[in-house]
Formats: C-alpha cells, sequence, structure tokens
C-alpha cells in the first residue's frame, strides 16, 4: 500500500520553536491514535522549517510539492508564510490545510475550493472577545498591540465589538527590532483610567505580564488577552511566578477541559507522553489526521480522488477535539467560542478554564467575497 | 498633557539611554579606538542577561544573579578575543563584520540548545520591585536603580579613557599598533583587556534589562543595532559623544512612541495617526542619525583623530 | 602676460593658530620659486590652499589669470596645476603602475570609460613606464604593490606622478626628503631640466638644492613673509640665517 | 653592545636582507648608508622584532634578542624613530611623549618631557594639539623625542631629519653629539654624509641586503668615491 | 571596505595587509563553468527527479544577480551598504503594486523597477556617499530601514504580510509566471551582469572607484572627482539589484517588508565576501552556497544555524579571499 503523505509546515527554529514543536508532537500523537493508517494506506509526515520566513516557508512548499509529491500540505502558524506558500501549493493541485494561521484573504476574496482551515479566522477571536467584555460590562479599555497586521487585526476585531468606550489605543513597534519595553504605554493606560487592558503579545507573554505587574496596574485595571496567556506561554509564566495572569480572561474554540471523549483522551495522552498541557495550536494540529481519515475514508479510501475528499472534508464529520462542527463557504470551521479564564488546573498547573461563559456559531465577516460555490 | 506619566516617559527614556551607553561604549571602545566592528557585541549582552536569569531563577536572589553573571561575561569575552577575535584586527571591516556575525549564529543556537527556544524572565528582589515617590511623584524603584548603576559605570569609563595613561596606550596601540609596540607597549594584552572590558559592559547591559524585558534569544542583536546607531551619531570612539548620543536616542524613541501617535493625530485622521504614527516613531532614530550625518558627517563629537 | 601664479593677501585660521599670514605672491611662468621656512612656518598649509584642500580664511588665488579660490581640487587638476604631497599619498594597494595610469586617465580628460580595459592598453602601460623613467625609477617596479615599496622608492613615486602629463604648474612639498644623497641630486638635476617651461613653487629644506635651483625665493616664518628675493639675496639676509639656514647654507 | 651577524630577512616570500653583519660599541655612534630600497629600515625592523629574522643572530648586551617580541625587544632597551614619523594621530603632542615614557634601566640622569620641550621649543607651542595637524617638521621632532623618553641604552635613528629645516637639523647633529658625550650609543641611517663625519665612529654601506663596506670616518673620507660608487644609482 | 582611517592609513609601519586581488583566469574560468552548468542544471535534476532543486538554484540566481550588484560598489569601491536590499524590495513592490492595480504590463512593471530604485539610489546616495567607511553602511542601514518601517506601516500594500502577486508578468508571448522561461530569463541576466562587471572591473571606471576605495585624496588631486563616479556606481549597483527584486517578486508571487530587512542586506555582503570579493564568479558561488547549505543543514538539524556559523567563521579565517581566493594557489601566509 502506497502511504499518503502529508507535508507539515511549522516553525522549528527561532523563538517560535515552541509553538511549531507543540504542533508536532499533536501530530505525532494523532497518527498513534489512528493506528498510523488511513484507509490501510499508511501515513507519512515531512515536516519541515520556516524559520519564520515567508520565502522559506514557500520553498519548503516548493519542495513538497515537487520533490516529496505530497498530497496535503498543512501546518502553517503565521499568516504571511501560508500567503506565501499558498500559490505554489493550489497550482500543483494539492490539498492546503491550515492548523493555525487564518489570513482574510483566503477567507474572502482568495478563497480556494482546495483550502481548509481548522480553526476559525483570526478576527473571529478578538471578536468574540469584544461581546465578552460588553458581556462582563467593561467600560473603559484600553488597547495595546504589536504594529503588525494581526497586531492591528485584533485590535480592529475588538474595537469592532467592544460596545465601551476605547480611552486609549498603542500599537508598539516590532518586526527585526520589536519594541520589549512596555513601561511608557503602561504609564499612559495607568493615566488613562481604563478598567480593562486588551493585549495581544504572541510570544512575549512572560516580559508584558511582567511589566504589566511591575507597573502596579493589575488591581486596578483587569487584563484580556488573545493568543498571549496560551499554553505555550503559561508554564514559564508559573515558573516565573507572575501571578497578574491569574485570573486574565482570553477567549478560544477550545481549552483543555473541553469534556468530548475526543478531547479528554487527546489531552490526557498528551500530558503523559509529553509532560506537559497541550497548547491550542496542537489541538488544531492533532485535528488534522482524524480529519484527513474520516474524509478519505469517507470518500471511498482513495486521497487521489480529489473532488469526492474534498466534499467529505467540506462535510467535516469526524470527531474533532472541539466537538462537532461545520464549514463555513470558505471552509473555515463556525465555531462557539468560550470565554477562558487563567487559573490553577486540578494538579495545579496554569491553564485556561472555560468560565461558563460562551458565544455559539461565529462566522468571519469575510466570508460573503469567497467566491466557493456551495 | 499629565506631568506624572511625562516624567515617567523621561525617565524610562533616560533608563534606555543608559542601557543603551554600556552597550555603545564597549563597541565604541572595540571599535572606535581598535577599530574593530563587533557584531557580536550583542552576544555578551545576551549571555549576561541569560546567566543571570538562571542564576537568579534557582537562588532567587538577583543580586546573586548579577555578581556571578559579571565574571562569567568577562572570561568568556576574553575567550573570544583569545580564539577568533584577535586574529582580525588587521583584517578588513568586513571579514570582521562576517566573521563576528558568524559568532553571533553560534551564541544564539547555543543558547537556544542549553535554555531552550523560549527565553527566561527574571524575578525582581522586592525592595526593587516596588514604586518610590520623589516629591509627590511615583516612579518605579528598578528603573531608578538602571539609571544609577549605569551611570555610575559611564562616569567611572570616561575617566579612565580619558584621563589615564592606560587610555593613552590603548588609543596609541589602536592607531598604530607596531608602533606602539617599538615603544614597549604590549598591545596584545591591551586589547585583550579592552575587549573583555567591552563585554563586561554590554554584560551589565544585559543583567539590568533581564529583569524587565527577560532573557531571549537575538536580544543582543536588535540592541546592538541601535548601539551602532548611538556611536555613530555621537562620533566613533567618543566615549562621551556615545554618552550623550545614547542619552538622546533614549528619549527621542520612547518620547516618540509615546506622544507621536497622539500628536499626528492633532493634525490627521485618527485612523492615519494610529497607523502613521508608530511607522514614524520607530523610524524616528535613523531619521535623526541621518540628519546629524547629513550636517556633521563624523557625528556630534568626532574623536580628533581622524 | 599674466602670472602662472598669483597669490592675493591669502590668510588662514587653524583655531587660535594664525597659519597663512597676508601672504601674496606672483609667479612668472617658467619660473622656479621656492619657499623656505622653519618647521611649522605654513608651507604646506600654503601648497595645500593653492591646491584647493585647504579653503583661505580670506584672500585670493589666481591661475593664468584665473579666480580659483572657490574652485574644488580636481577642477585645478585639471586647468595644468599638479602637487606632490610631504606626507607620501599613494594608492597602497594599487600597482605602481596602476596609481600612474590614474594620473594618466586625468591628464588625457577622459575617464569613467566603463567598457575600455586598462590593463591591456599598450599605450597607457608605456606611458606609465616612461613617467617613472623620467625621475629615474626603472620600469620593473611597474608592477609592484605600493606598499611593498621602501620609503625612498614611495617618494619617488610621488613625483612620478606629480609630473605625469607635464603640468604647467607644479607646487612640490620637499621632493627632496625621504630620497639618498644621490637620488637627490639627480632630482635637482631633473628640476633644473623644467626651468623656464614649467612654472615650479617649490618647498624644501635641503637648502644645495633650493639655491642650486630657485630664481626666486619667498622666507616664511610663523606664516608670514619675512623676505622675497634672488638666492644671493636671501644667503646674505641675518634674520634668515639665523631664524632658519643655520651654519649650513 | 650590539651585535648583528650574518642577519638575513624579508617580506612574506620576498627576501630582502642577505647577509648583514655590523656591531656597535657602548657609547658608540655607528652610521648605516646605502640607496634607496637597499635594505636599511629593513634592517632596523628586523633589530626591532618588527619583522622575523629569518637566519643570523642579533644579540644585544649579551643576550639574543632573535625572536623576541618588539615589546620585549623595546623594553631591553632599543629606542627606534622609524622612518616616516609614525606619530599617533589621536594623542596630543604631549600624550605621544608621555604614552612612551620609561626608565626600565634607571638611567642616571633619564629624559623627561621637559628637557623634550627644552631640545624642541617647537613642540612645546603644539603641546595640546593631535599629531595629525603637526607639520611635517614638528613630528619629526615629536618622533625623536618619544624615542628619547623610553630612555634607551641604544637609540635607533632612521631618515630622523628627513623634512628638518637646516636649523634643526644642527640641533640634532648636536644633540647627537651630546647623547654620545653621555655614553649613548646610536644607530644612525641619513642621508646627510657630510655632516655624519664629525659625529659618527664608525660607518656602513648597505647594498642589496648586505653590508658590503665599513670603517671609520677618515676612511670615508679616503675612498670618497667608491662611496660615492655605492651611493649612485 | 578600507579602514576609517582615511588617507594617512598609509602611514602606519605597515598597514593592513591588503587583499590579494584574484588570479583572474581561475576566477573567469569559474565563472564560465558555474554558468554552463546552471544552463543544464534544469535538464540534469528533472533527468534525476530532484527538479525541486532547480528552485533553489532559481532564488539563488536571483540572489547571485543581486550579489554582483552589490559587488559592484564593494568590490570595486570599497562602499558596504548594509541596505542593499532595499532594492531587492522597491523592484518587488513596483511589480507588486502594479500588479495589485491589475497592470501586469512586463515593459510597465520593469521600467516602474528600474526606475524607482534608479531614483532611490540616485537620491540616498547623493547624501549617503558624502560620509565613508561605517559611516557609510549605517546610513545606507538607515535608509533601509526607513523604507522597511514604511511599508510594514502601510496596511494599503499588506503592511508586514506583504502583496501577494496573482498574474505573473508578461512580455507579450514571454510570461514570467512560468518558471522555465523564468529560469533562463534570470541566467541570461546573470550572465550579462557577471560579464559587465568582469569589464568594467578592468575599466578606467573601475581602477578609479578602486584608487578612490584606497587613497580619495589622490585621486583628487590627479584630478577626478571621486563623488561623482561613485554615485554613477551606487546607481547602476541599485538598479541592477532593483532587477533582481523585479525577477525575484516574478519567482515568488509576493513581496513582503522583511526581503529590505537588514538582516537580507546583510545576507547579500556575506554572499559577496563568502563567494570571493572583487571578483566575478564570488557572487552566484557565493549564492549557491548559501542557498544549498541552508536548505541541506536545515534539513539535517535545527541547530544547523550554529555549524552555519562555524562555517562562515572558517572561510574567512582560511579562505582569504572567499571561495574563489581558494581556486587561486598563492594564498597568503
Ligand atoms: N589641520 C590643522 N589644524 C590645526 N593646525 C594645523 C593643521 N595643519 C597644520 N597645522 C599647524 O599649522 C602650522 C603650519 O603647518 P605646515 O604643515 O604648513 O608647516 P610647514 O611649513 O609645512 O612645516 P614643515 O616644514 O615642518 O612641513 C603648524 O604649526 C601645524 O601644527
Ligand atoms: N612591506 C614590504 N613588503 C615587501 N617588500 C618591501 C616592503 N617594504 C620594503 N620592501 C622592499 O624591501 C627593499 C628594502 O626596503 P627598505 O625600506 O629597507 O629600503 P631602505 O634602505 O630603507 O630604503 P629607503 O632609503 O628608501 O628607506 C626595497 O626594495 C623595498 O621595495
Ligand atoms: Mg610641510
Ligand atoms: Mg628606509
Amino acid at each position: 500500500q502506497e502511504p499518503i503523505r502529508i507535508g507539515f509546515i511549522t516553525t522549528l527554529t527561532t523563538p517560535a520553536a515552541a509553538i511549531g514543536n507543540d504542533m508536532v508532537d499533536a501530530v505525532n500523537l494523532a497518527i498513534d491514535h489512528v493506528g498510523g493508517e488511513i484507509a490501510g494506506h499508511p501515513i507519512q509526515v515531512i515536516f519541515e522549517d520556516d524559520g519564520l520566513q515567508p520565502e522559506l516557508g514557500r520553498q519548503k512548499a516548493e519542495k513538497l510539492v515537487r520533490q516529496e509529491k505530497v498530497d496535503v500540505v498543512s501546518g502553517f502558524i503565521w499568516s504571511n508564510v501560508l500567503m506565501a506558500a499558498r500559490r505554489t501549493v493550489l497550482d500543483s493541485d494539492t490539498f492546503l490545510i491550515s492548523t493555525n494561521a487564518g489570513p482574510s484573504d483566503l477567507a474572502g476574496k482568495l478563497c480556494s475550493p482546495d483550502f481548509f482551515s481548522l480553526r476559525g479566522q483570526n478576527d473571529v477571536v478578538p471578536m468574540a472577545l469584544g461581546q465578552i467584555m460588553n458581556e462582563r460590562g467593561v467600560e473603559k479599555l484600553y488597547v495595546m498591540t504589536p504594529n503588525y497586521s494581526a497586531g492591528t487585526d485584533m485590535a480592529a476585531g475588538v474595537e469592532n465589538t467592544f460596545e465601551g468606550e476605547v480611552v486609549g489605543r498603542d500599537f508598539t513597534k516590532w518586526g527585526e527590532d520589536p519594541q520589549l519595553d512596555f513601561s511608557a504605554e503602561l504609564a499612559k493606560v495607568g493615566a488613562s483610567g481604563a478598567d480593562a487592558l486588551f493585549a495581544f503579545y504572541p510570544g512575549r507573554a512572560a516580559i508584558f505580564a511582567r511589566q504589566f505587574e511591575q507597573s502596579g496596574l493589575a488591581d486596578r485595571v483587569k487584563l484580556y488577552t488573545v493568543y498571549t496567556f496560551d499554553q505555550i506561554a503559561l508554564p514559564t509564566l508559573q515558573e516565573a511566578g507572575i501571578d497578574v495572569a491569574l485570573g486574565s480572561v482570553t477567549v478560544d474554540y477550545w481549552s483543555p477541559d473541553i469534556d468530548t471523549p475526543a478531547n479528554v483522551k487527546f489531552v490526557e495522552d498528551f500530558k503523559e507522553r509529553y509532560g506537559r498541557l497541550p497548547s491550542n495550536y496542537a489541538a488544531a494540529a492533532y485535528d488534522l489526521i482524524p480529519y484527513l481519515k474520516a474524509a478519505v475514508e469517507q470518500s471511498g479510501g482513495d486521497i487521489k480522488d480529489r473532488d469526492a475528499v474534498r466534499e467529505a472534508l467540506i462535510r467535516a464529520d469526524y470527531e474533532s477535539v472541539r466537538g462537532r462542527y461545520s464549514l463555513a463557504r470558505n471552509h473555515f470551521p463556525i465555531d462557539n467560542y468560550r470565554s477562558l479564564e487563567i487559573a490553577p488546573d486540578a494538579n495545579g498547573a496554569w491553564s485556561m478554564r472555560s468560565d461558563g461563559l460562551e458565544l455559539a456559531g461565529l462566522v468571519d465577516p469575510y466570508v460573503d467575497q469567497c467566491g466557493n460555490d456551495s | 498633557m499629565d506631568t506624572v506619566l511625562f516624567v515617567n516617559q523621561l525617565l524610562n527614556g533616560i533608563q534606555l539611554g543608559l542601557i543603551l551607553f554600556l552597550l555603545a561604549a564597549g563597541l565604541s571602545l572595540v571599535f572606535g579606538i581598535m577599530d574593530f566592528i563587533n557584531l557580536a557585541h550583542g552576544v555578551f549582552y545576551m549571555l549576561g542577561a541569560y546567566i543571570c536569569a538562571t542564576v537568579a531563577i534557582a537562588s532567587g536572589s538577583f543580586i546573586l544573579g548579577f555578581v556571578v553573571a559579571l565574571p562569567a561575561v568577562l572570561v568568556l569575552g576574553l575567550a573570544t578575543e583569545w580564539l577568533i577575535v584577535r586574529h582580525f584586527y588587521k583584517r578588513d571591516h568586513l571579514d570582521q563584520v562576517l566573521v563576528t556575525f558568524g559568532l553571533v549564529l553560534c551564541a544564539d543556537t547555543a543558547v537556544k540548545y542549553l535554555w531552550g527556544p523560549q527565553g527566561l524572565s527574571v524575578p525582581l528582589p522586592a525592595w526593587l520591585g516596588g514604586q518610590v515617590a520623589l516629591g509627590g511623584i511615583t516612579l518605579p524603584a528598578y528603573r531608578l536603580f538602571i539609571v544609577a548603576v549605569a551611570a555610575v559605570v559611564a562616569l567611572a569609563l570616561w575617566q579612565v579613557i580619558a584621563r589615564t595613561r592606560v587610555g593613552m596606550m590603548v588609543r596609541a596601540s589602536a592607531s598604530n599598533e607596531e608602533m606602539a609596540r617599538a615603544l614597549g607597549i604590549e598591545t596584545r594584552m591591551i586589547f585583550a583587556l579592552v575587549f573583555a572590558i567591552g563585554a563586561v559592559l554590554a554584560g551589565i547591559g544585559g543583567i539590568m534589562v533581564a529583569p524587565i524585558t527577560g532573557a531571549s534569544i537575538g536580544m543582543g542583536n536588535q540592541i546592538v543595532i541601535l548601539a551602532l546607531v548611538v556611536i555613530i551619531i555621537g562620533g566613533i570612539g567618543s566615549i562621551f559623544g556615545a554618552f550623550v548620543a545614547a542619552i538622546g536616542v533614549g528619549l527621542i524613541d520612547t518620547l516618540g512612541r509615546a506622544y507621536l501617535p497622539s500628536i499626528l493625530g492633532a493634525v490627521f485622521s485618527p485612523s492615519v495617526a494610529s497607523s502613521a504614527g508608530p511607522a514614524l516613531a520607530s523610524i524616528l532614530i535613523y531619521l535623526t542619525m541621518t540628519l546629524v550625518l547629513v550636517f556633521r558627517p563624523s557625528g556630534l563629537f568626532p574623536p580628533a583623530n581622524r | 602676460m599674466t602670472p602662472a601664479l598669483q597669490v592675493n593677501r591669502l590668510n588662514k585660521y587653524f583655531g587660535g593658530l594664525h597659519a597663512t599670514r597676508d601672504v601674496s605672491m606672483t609667479l612668472p611662468r617658467g619660473e622656479l620659486h621656492a619657499v623656505i621656512g622653519p618647521n611649522g612656518a605654513g608651507k604646506t598649509t600654503l601648497i595645500s590652499q593653492l591646491f584647493g584642500e585647504l579653503r583661505p580664511s580670506s584672500g585670493q588665488v589666481l591661475i593664468e589669470g584665473r579666480d580659483v579660490t572657490h574652485r574644488p581640487t580636481h577642477e585645478r587638476a585639471g586647468l595644468g596645476m599638479a602637487r606632490s604631497f610631504q606626507i607620501t599619498t599613494l594608492v597602497r594597494d594599487l600597482t605602481v603602475a596602476e596609481n600612474v595610469i590614474l594620473a594618466l586617465l586625468a591628464r588625457q580628460g577622459h575617464a569613467g570609460r566603463f567598457w575600455r580595459r586598462v590593463d591591456r592598453n599598450a599605450g597607457l602601460q608605456a606611458d606609465a613606464a616612461g613617467a617613472l623613467a623620467r625621475i629615474g625609477m626603472p620600469a620593473t617596479q611597474l608592477g609592484r604593490r605600493v606598499s611593498d615599496l621602501s620609503h625612498g622608492e614611495q617618494r619617488m613615486l610621488e613625483l612620478a606622478i606629480a609630473m605625469v602629463g607635464d603640468p604647467t604648474l607644479i607646487l612640490l612639498d620637499e621632493p627632496m626628503a625621504g630620497l639618498g644623497s644621490e637620488e637627490s641630486r639627480a632630482m635637482t638635476r631633473f628640476l633644473a631640466q623644467l626651468k623656464g617651461k614649467t612654472t615650479v613653487l617649490l618647498v624644501e629644506h635641503d637648502m644645495e638644492a633650493v639655491f642650486e635651483l630657485a630664481d626666486r625665493l619667498t622666507v616664511l616664518v610663523r606664516g608670514e613673509v619675512v623676505a622675497v628675493g634672488t638666492p644671493a639675496q636671501i644667503r646674505d639676509d641675518e634674520r634668515v640665517r639665523d631664524a632658519y639656514l643655520g651654519e649650513d647654507a | 653592545m650590539l651585535k648583528v651577524q650574518n642577519l638575513t630577512s624579508g617580506y612574506d616570500r620576498s627576501q630582502i636582507l642577505f647577509d648583514i653583519s655590523f656591531e656597535v660599541g657602548a657609547g658608540e655612534v655607528v652610521c648605516l648608508m646605502g640607496r634607496n630600497g637597499m635594505g636599511k629600515t629593513t634592517t632596523v625592523r628586523a633589530l626591532m622584532g618588527l619583522l622575523p629574522a629569518w637566519d643570523g643572530a642579533v644579540e644585544f648586551e649579551g643576550r639574543q634578542l632573535n625572536g623576541m617580541s618588539a615589546a620585549r625587544v623595546a623594553k631591553r632597551g632599543l629606542g627606534l624613530v622609524p622612518e616616516g614619523r609614525q606619530i599617533f594621530p589621536n594623542l596630543t603632542v604631549h600624550e605621544n611623549l608621555r604614552v612612551a615614557a620609561a626608565n626600565r634601566r634607571g638611567q642616571p640622569d633619564p629624559w623627561t618631557v621637559e628637557r623634550i620641550y627644552e631640545l624642541f621649543p617647537g613642540l612645546h607651542e603644539r603641546i595640546g594639539s593631535h599629531g595629525n595637524l603637526l607639520s611635517g617638521g614638528e613630528q619629526q621632532m615629536l618622533a625623536i623625542g618619544r624615542a628619547l623618553m623610553t630612555n634607551p641604552s641604544l637609540l635607533i635613528l632612521d631618515e630622523a631629519t628627513e623634512g628638518l629645516a637646516p636649523v634643526i637639523r644642527d640641533q640634532i647633529w648636536d644633540c647627537i653629539a651630546r647623547l654620545r658625550g653621555l655614553g649613548q650609543s646610536i644607530v644612525v641611517i641619513d642621508k646627510h654624509v657630510k655632516r655624519l663625519l664629525d659625529v659618527a665612529d664608525r660607518f656602513y654601506v648597505v647594498e642589496k641586503g648586505r653590508t658590503v663596506w665599513s670603517g671609520d670616518p677618515d676612511r670615508v673620507r679616503a675612498e670618497d668615491d667608491r662611496i660615492k660608487g655605492y651611493l649612485t644609482v | 571596505m578600507t579602514r576609517s582611517i582615511p588617507a594617512e592609513d598609509g602611514a602606519k609601519l605597515t598597514s593592513a595587509p591588503a587583499r590579494p586581488r584574484p588570479a583572474t583566469d581561475c576566477d573567469l574560468v569559474a565563472a564560465f563553468v558555474i554558468l554552463a552548468a546552471l544552463a543544464v542544471a534544469p535538464f540534469a535534476l528533472a533527468a534525476i527527479g530532484h527538479d525541486f532543486w532547480t528552485d533553489v538554484i532559481l532564488r539563488a540566481m536571483i540572489l547571485g544577480i543581486a550579489a554582483v550588484s552589490l559587488n559592484f560598489i564593494i568590490g570595486l569601491g570599497g562602499l558596504v551598504s548594509l541596505g542593499h536590499a532595499v532594492f531587492l524590495g522597491i523592484g518587488g513592490y513596483s511589480v507588486g503594486i502594479l500588479a495589485d492595480l491589475g497592470i501586469d504590463n512586463g515593459p510597465a512593471q520593469l521600467g516602474a523597477a528600474l526606475l524607482f530604485s534608479a531614483a532611490f539610489a540616485w537620491l540616498t546616495g547623493m547624501i549617503a556617499l558624502r560620509t565613508r567607511g561605517v559611516h557609510f553602511i549605517m546610513i545606507t542601514l538607515a535608509f533601509a530601514q526607513m523604507v522597511y518601517f514604511t511599508m510594514m506601516g502601510l496596511r494599503q500594500f499588506g503592511g508586514d504580510d506583504g502583496l501577494t502577486i496573482n498574474y505573473s508578468t508578461t512580455f507579450g508571448p514571454l510570461d514570467l509566471g512560468d518558471k522555465d522561461v523564468l529560469y533562463y530569463v534570470v541566467l541570461a541576466v546573470l550572465g550579462a551582469a557577471m560579464l559587465g562587471f568582469a569589464r568594467v572591473r578592468r575599466s578606467d571606471f573601475g581602477l578609479l572607484l578602486k584608487a578612490a576605495k584606497g587613497n580619495e585624496r589622490r585621486v583628487s588631486a590627479v584630478g577626478f572627482n571621486a563623488y561623482r563616479y561613485r554615485l554613477a556606481a551606487y546607481v547602476a549597483a541599485g538598479t541592477l539589484c532593483g532587477l533582481a527584486g523585479f525577477l525575484d517578486a516574478n519567482f515568488t508571487g509576493f513581496v513582503t517588508p522583511s526581503a529590505m530587512s537588514w538582516i537580507s542586506s546583510g545576507e547579500l555582503i556575506f554572499i559577496v565576501i563568502v563567494g570571493g570579493i572583487a571578483s566575478v564568479s564570488g557572487p552566484i558561488a557565493g549564492a549557491l552556497v548559501f542557498l544549498l547549505i541552508e536548505e541541506w543543514m536545515g534539513g539535517l538539524t535545527v541547530y544547523w544555524h550554529f555549524w552555519f556559523g562555524l562555517f562562515l567563521i572558517a572561510i574567512i579565517l582560511f579562505a582569504r579571499n572567499g571561495l574563489v581566493g581558494l581556486l587561486n594557489q598563492r594564498r597568503p601566509r
């Protein structure tokens, strides 16, 4: 039986490797869980490193489709890497399945029948958070994000749905030489009289939290974050004893404490095998394998029969760790988003815990620009 | 405008400036005086931070981390000089840039291997963590601490280079090594010493910022560019120039970040301001440097040696 | 007829130091005019101003009657002016040939041609050899890197380049310095040939040569002209003896 | 005190010195002559340890200098006034002198900055200005002063009077004479052979990296044409 | 580059040992061999079923063109620019923005790329060339950073995500979207650039640049205005690099500001040095080694940067004149 070949592009060098490794571990776990085969074909995954560079991502994609002749290219943490690899993959009639990145173009005008995403489009998360804040009665909000697309998108998303007053906004320097000292901005937060601060600092959680702590704002200002105090960062925060993180609120479609059978199995086995809690990146990466398995097997077991497989992928008829879900026309999931609080779990490890508030069936605003039929 | 806020911003600017100075001073010594352009300077900044962080986390004492990190960096500096750098004093700047970049790659990867990709966060002793009230204005104690330490170092360094005979020997060896040797000056030793001192200065800088920004891979590579900008503005080889420029850059960068968006906001539409503001703020120092070079092609305080 | 070089009340300040004080001089075409004076008198500073490398604080420099006070160096060179440097100024990591050819190209008035290969250009190579020969440097040196030349050899090259393309006005800053005693004599003989054809302003501490060559001398002390005259007049000038010549003459 | 035997040396692969042999006795003044490019400076550099001696022996005050670093050689008491001045451009006149100051063998009345200024009043006027702003001659004086500040037991002057005004040159000769009177040994390389005749004890002619002739002043006068022969191109 | 102590650095007893000039013959031979090899590479690789590598090689050739352009100013003029990659960006964005506006007409895009690169080079060059040595390094860096951050900030052109180009450039029948066409277009440009360099290096102009690098005072003393020639060289280099950017945009199908970061400029410098400064074959050799090692080592270990660093250090330590330097026997001690 010739194998089903999956190319998986993520970040394995640079500090962001922490995320990449989490995804790789999840995929490997998932393969074991499905018995290493799909419809009798052994699963073969080729992991490639994008080194955080779009150019490198594109080159790896090129390698995967031309050299390795994979059936699916998946992974992708970063929007710009995904956008860079997009054409190479889709032009060569290969399925492109993102497990994290969800650039608005791919949800909208550049959406493609062969592109699928395992998590909602990026903007949905902050929009959900905005609503959460409304529910929680936030009145004066201060917004702090890095000055790059994702950053400004996050800010826009939150402000789009948040109904209170935005008393201040700071886009901090990012890129080659990011700004790591936020004292100036935090001083402004303090002066602004905000009762809540929205922050988005992927990969910089510890630094941000530490300075938020030093600024002495913690008792006056409640912290709301996205993609920041995630399961990648929390262990570090806990180790460094940065308690301001506890009680801060974030939002996502998934958290370790979801009690679907699939999720319990995933989280338990992941903890057992790797000695840590899985992150949301891991969760989406894990889903890839059961998702594919279901799709291929439902479509007659031959991944080369692309039309049938595409049909099945669109149906998304499998047990996701988040439970059941359906796809929007742009092939992004329609998810329920849950308000999550940072708190110690049963064994005292800091993690994300659902605080009961849940927003059902959120869809991104770009879907209307998408030309996909069905 | 809120004065408390403004004073805080000033302090932050000065503190950033002094950190920059600690790096720039080392660069300026090694580069301005020994004519060795050292991109790997930031490595010692990073190592200082990491070593301090490790010890501090293990022992719970930041001060102990400080005390351990300094000699460690010194030794590493000497080792680097002895193994690689000394072969490149007489070489082309390009070779120096390249070899030190090689060093950076090695160091960053080694750090990732030893400490993992994610970086460390350094706990502060309580007595430094708090806020201090000065004339009705409360300021973060730790920032004041940084300012104090850096200021002392700056002063000491300046005295040594400008006033003492050692300083002379360093400058002599740098401008014409063979002649210096022909006068009985042990140039090899002098160079090694200067390089190591530079490394230690960078190390101190790294240790100082660790509790604020944490220790992360490549943290040095970013700031070393800023430090270069500083010595260019200040005038290569001039410690005093480096000091003035560092403070200047620190203030421009911080205040620019803090107030430019609102200033623009007064002129343009908020949306323009909020997106253009940060972009402009981030190129502000480069603009400054360009302007300085246009009007004073060798910096503000060029030492009269070129 | 208009003098080759005319200097009107030239002044130069270096901060507090008044390095050139109201210096005026006139060199008729073809004259070999020596400028002598104690160390630090301002001779090199004067030359640098004549050649446009230093901007005078005040005063005027005319070449062939044209005011060039504010013209850049390369334009003055274009007008047929050349200088030699007291502190050797050569392109050390190019060969002797390349250094000479550089000057040749400038004199022939066309460089920056992207396509013509200089290294394959027999004409240029020959001219270069010729230029060396004139000041008695063997053509065998052509291929050597300047940094490999001895001090004296570099001094020779410095002069060879100054002479390239027969400039009409040459400023020589201590051409004999660094040359051996015999080389100096050879150089003296060579300069003697130039007399009448080329206008030369010669700064030199080698009095033998100066008194043998100069039509007229200007004595500069602390940036000031203290005496002008024929060799004979100067030799007998008491002040000049004490201030400068000593018992040498 | 200095004894050089069959010294050979050169740069990279090109041999310059083939057989250099000469001696300097305590309190003697010795002069090396030769056309441009014959190897005088190279000899000096080899002595000072600035060039590796390929072969041959350099013995100073009974010690072998071969293979010693320039700094060690200098500390042994060789003081160099290099060809082409080599002033430190980024140090002031005063610093240029002080940086060299050393009296390692406890000379009776060592050279001090003050004494140098007495010797060259011209320098004293420029005391605060950086080396690269000095006139050629001023730099030359400074170079000599700097070498003296190391209180060398053997002083080496390589074209030390280049670019000096006649009066100053005379002062230098007198100074050399005086130093000699104080028992200072000196090696001179200079083109003004005439003036050296009544200063130097012995002369050597360097030709193509070999010491081909030596003798005392009288012999120089006697064999004038022969010397000329060596010195003409 | 020359030391930041200009002119009189000759005053050292011996100045820094100048780089030995590469034995030209080997250099030129190498250049032809490489070009020939590149011409047949696609077929060879396809034959053994490794045609992915042509993708890497194509990218190497584009970087090679950029490196050749940089070599003009570094190798001949001693002008080290740490902002050269900005021209890659300018060339790229000229394509990207026009394509974004629906203009995929080749001549228009090419024209824009060359025009804007030249203009930018001219404007910044006029300022930058008043400085020397490390000041030049830093001021070129500054200009590049300004463009970099501006593009990062310009949302309408994709900000840091960059622009995706959905229609490839076409010259009538010639479609640069077709990888095979692009490959030989790039090869042709590369060959031309290398030939041009080989010629200029030996020309009046080249000699002048080298002299100005060694001793500017001397150059103006003989009667040249070094500034003018430097500026000419700088503009030429910038334009050529802009062309490389134009090709790169067509190759990758997108442009991002990161192409203009100082890191990319640094990489260009390394390519030039590792290959062999002021040599004809150096840049392309460097580019090939650079990318092939990156691709190959990257596959072996995630810690490959460490070994790459050591490789760099070793090259500089032992191969004085880069890879091309290894070709010629007469190595300095
Ligand atoms: N750039 C400068 N800045 C300040 N002072 C200077 C500068 N250049 C020269 N000087 C001073 O100006 C005076 C004249 O210098 P100059 O070189 O013209 O003397 P000179 O006549 O050439 O002497 P010499 O015969 O020794 O070469 C000297 O005292 C010198 O120190
Ligand atoms: N750095 C060098 N590399 C290679 N060859 C050199 C170097 N320096 C000098 N030479 C050669 O060595 C020979 C002797 O040089 P040296 O400087 O000793 O001559 P010199 O006797 O001092 O002449 P001068 O009176 O001109 O100073 C010359 O032919 C010169 O070309
Ligand atoms: Mg002079
Ligand atoms: Mg000599």
